[in-house]
């Protein structure tokens, strides 16, 4: 290992779903100002490996480490310093995107250079659309006021499960730059995608699952 | 010590072991209940008030018994195998749990067809059978949650916590029922159990206790090793396993 | 003999109870039973499928 | 770094939560319709003899509050499940067994108190009258939060499963027989004129370690369900 492990790291982790395993041996090492992209076909464990990331999964064999540290020892500690934005972000259909935002910040922490309605309006959402509840939104845009937790949050890690699925060229665009600045700031940030993520300035380090 | 078990608790090594402690237990519970049965039918008094049918008893009793005991066991394997990761304590709560129903309904049934010619009914409200009743839907809820989760660790882990939630609350069911049943039944019925109980008695009762407990271990190992091969078929040691046995022709 | 099987006049409950108890001793034995022979059947096959799988790689 | 205090987060979720059941008033209503209507119910089965009636009442309350709350259960986590809320709630940095009490106390306020709000008037229906209605609500008031408690660990097991319904009675109502025998034990007795407080004092402790162990069973089945 190295001497200062500041950051995200894994170690040979392994994963068994339905009594076949989905991966193993999988490690890495992701430093401050990085940006991991993990690619892979269909059912190759993408998602799995990133809830084990976040400890929502144990993992068959292996450990993740925060700060050399297993993240089972001090998970409070780690959670302060992740976000999560999986398939479903826990966007309540029922409440509006402000309302939404309210909470998310109420549960996560929030970094105070940002208020829930600047950050719905960074990433884009028409201002009308702040009030009418999230179900009668479309999907982009449900997609949009969960990735807005992360202009709110001072955690250093995001973990982003496909985070484009659903956004048009401009919504990519604005991912990819809250990506880049989240870099430049020192953040880390591991992200599953499909597309060609171009992070152009940030570090950008690959894995290849299945 | 913790060591020593832990190890013992790696699934090659319980393999090995438990084959041997499953044979040992199923002829040992072969001989008990062959005496228990002969003391149970031939060598013991009818009582002075139960005349024959006291010999129900001698099958009631030990159901009961080990449908206590059963659920014990699961609820201690599961706190192993939650708290240390022992695999194997899973797989073994996890075969505990038919045999434990199994009894568990036996001794309703026998509760039942001894309460027949006592009481003139064939089931009446007695704390007894009522906390066997309720028991009966543990094991099912046990057995049901167990088999409707797909994953077998998740499932396994699952059913622990509820093994667990049920141990406590057990005696909280039976105090319960207990005193619900002395609030509404006023003249208490003849129970099973005396304060004083003659040796002639409690011999077959001891023997075939004994021999059921016996029973239940053989058995539960044998389903928990059956269980342990399954999971382990990816492994070095169950490969060499089945090739020596297909060499050996055993079967 | 016949008084043994009258059982006090108890007989029907008294037998019942020991034929229920035989029962439930028979299912827990076959149960292990059909379970490991279905296990090993398994076993055998999967084995068999691997060595065929490496004798073809190798041919 | 500005983690807000475990207060803020808890308050936070159990507004949330009572916002999100006023906003589906319709799902609010059902259990407690079921509720009355299976109270009515028995009337009509019956020799609607007063007498009979209010003998039978406390049993009837009873067993109609404990199916209303059962019917109710599923709904404690469903829907955070499907949408990822509960994901979320295991990555916060606070003790998940006291964010599951705050989930737990939204619960029992938007369908336990309900139930407690409407049980007069059944009881009414059923003659039960004076002290036996007042200890009725006593017990309504340590016994439903206490199905809630109880019913979190349940639902929490069988969360992930697509058809956890009926495996979900299964697995509850065993548990809630002590709750039943002392509540309506409770109501019977202030009916005859008999000493309540041991009951009472019985549902009572209950309710306390219920409220200790509940949430950290409830936990820990949620970390599995999720696994």
């Amino acid at each position: 290992m190295s001497t200062v492990a500041e950051g995200l790291s894994a170690e040979a982790l392994a994963c068994r779903r339905a009594e076949r395993t989905l991966f193993r041996d999988v490690s890495f090492m992701l430093r401050s100002g990085e940006v991991l992209q993990i690619e892979g076909p269909n059912g190759c464990g993408k998602t799995t490996l990133l809830r084990t990331l976040c400890g929502l999964t144990r993992p068959a064999a292996g450990c993740v480490r925060w700060a050399g540290e297993d993240i089972r020892d001090n998970y409070a500690a780690y959670a302060t310093e992740l976000v999560y934005v999986g398939h479903h972000a826990g966007i309540k259909e029922e409440l509006t995107p402000l309302e939404n935002l309210v909470f998310a910040a109420a549960l996560g922490g929030t970094n105070g250079r940002v208020t829930p309605e600047q950050a719905l309006q960074r990433i884009g959402l028409p201002f009308e659309c702040e009030d009418i509840p999230c179900r009668k939104l479309s999907a982009g845009q449900r997609r949009r006021v969960a990735l807005a937790r992360l202009l709110l949050s001072s955690s250093r890690l995001w973990i982003l499960d496909e985070p484009f699925t659903a956004l048009d060229v401009s919504g990519r665009g604005l991912v990819e730059s809250l990506l880049r600045e989240h870099a430049a700031r020192g953040g880390m940030a591991v992200v599953t995608s499909h597309h060609a993520v171009d992070l152009a300035g940030s570090t950008v380090q690959q894995l290849y699952l299945g | 010590m913790w060591a020593w078990l832990h190890r013992q608790g790696s699934p090659k090594r319980f393999y090995n072991w438990s084959g041997t402690l499953a044979r040992w237990a199923g002829w040992g519970s072969l001989l008990l209940g062959v005496a228990g049965l002969y003391y149970a039918l031939f060598a013991s008094p009818p009582d002075y008030q139960q005349g024959e049918s006291v010999r129900i008893m001698y099958v009631h009793v030990p159901a009961a018994w080990l449908s206590m005991f059963i659920y014990m066991n699961i609820a201690a394997a599961s706190l192993v195998s939650l708290v240390w990761r022992i695999k194997v304590a899973d797989m073994f709560a996890a075969a505990s749990a038919p045999i434990g129903a199994w009894f568990t309904f036996l001794a309703l049934a026998t509760g039942s067809l001894w309460g027949k010619p006592m009481w003139g009914t064939w089931w009446i409200w007695d704390a007894r059978l009522t906390s066997e009743l309720i028991l009966l839907f543990l094991y099912l809820g046990y057995i049901g949650l167990l088999a409707a989760i797909e994953e077998r660790e998740t499932a396994a882990r699952a059913a622990a916590v509820l093994a667990l939630v049920g141990v406590v609350n057990i005696p909280i069911i039976h105090y319960s029922v207990e005193w619900w049943s002395t609030l509404h039944q006023g003249a208490t019925v003849t129970k099973f159990d005396k304060p004083s109980i003659d040796w002639t008695m409690l011999r077959p009762l001891l023997l075939m206790a004994f021999s059921a407990t016996l029973f239940y271990v053989a058995v539960a190992l044998r389903l928990a090793r059956t269980e342990l091969l399954r999971r382990e078929r990816e492994s070095q040691w169950v490969r060499e396993l089945i090739d020596g046995r297909q060499g050996g022709g055993r079967r | 003999m016949s008084d043994f099987l009258h059982m006090g006049g108890y007989a029907i409950y008294v037998w019942a109870s020991y034929l229920l108890g035989l029962l439930v001793v028979a299912v827990n034995l076959w149960q292990p039973w059909r379970a490991e022979r279905e296990v090993w059947r398994q076993l055998t096959r999967r084995r068999k499928h691997e060595e065929r799988m490496r004798e073809s790689e190798t041919s | 770094m500005n983690t807000p205090s475990l207060a803020h987060a808890w308050f936070a979720l159990l507004r949330r939560d009572v916002m999100l059941a006023l906003r589906q008033r319709g799902q609010l209503a059902n259990p407690l319709l079921f509720f009355v209507l299976v109270v009515a119910l028995f009337p009509l089965g019956m020799n609607p003899d007063p007498a009979l009636l209010r003998n039978i009442a406390p049993g009837v309350i009873w067993v109609g509050a404990l199916l209303a709350a059962m019917l109710a259960l599923e709904s404690m986590f469903r829907s955070d499940f499907d949408d990822g809320a509960l994901e979320q709630m295991l990555l916060t940095p606070y003790p998940l067994p006291l964010l599951v009490l705050a989930k737990v106390a939204a619960h029992w306020l938007v369908t336990g108190l309900p139930l407690l709000l409407v049980a007069p008037l059944l009881a009414l229906l059923l003659n039960l009258e004076g002290e036996a209605m007042v200890i009725l609500l006593a017990s309504l008031a340590l016994g439903t939060p206490l199905l809630s408690l109880i019913g979190a660990i349940g639902v929490a097991l069988t969360v992930g499963l697509r058809r956890g319904g009926v495996l979900l009675s299964l697995l509850v109502l065993p548990l809630y027989v002590p709750v039943l025998i002392f509540a309506a034990g409770a109501v019977g007795n202030a009916q005859a004129g008999m000493a309540v407080t041991g009951q009472l004092a019985f549902l009572g402790a209950l309710l306390a370690l219920a409220v200790a162990l509940a949430p950290l069973a409830t936990a820990a089945a949620l970390r599995i369900s999720l696994d």
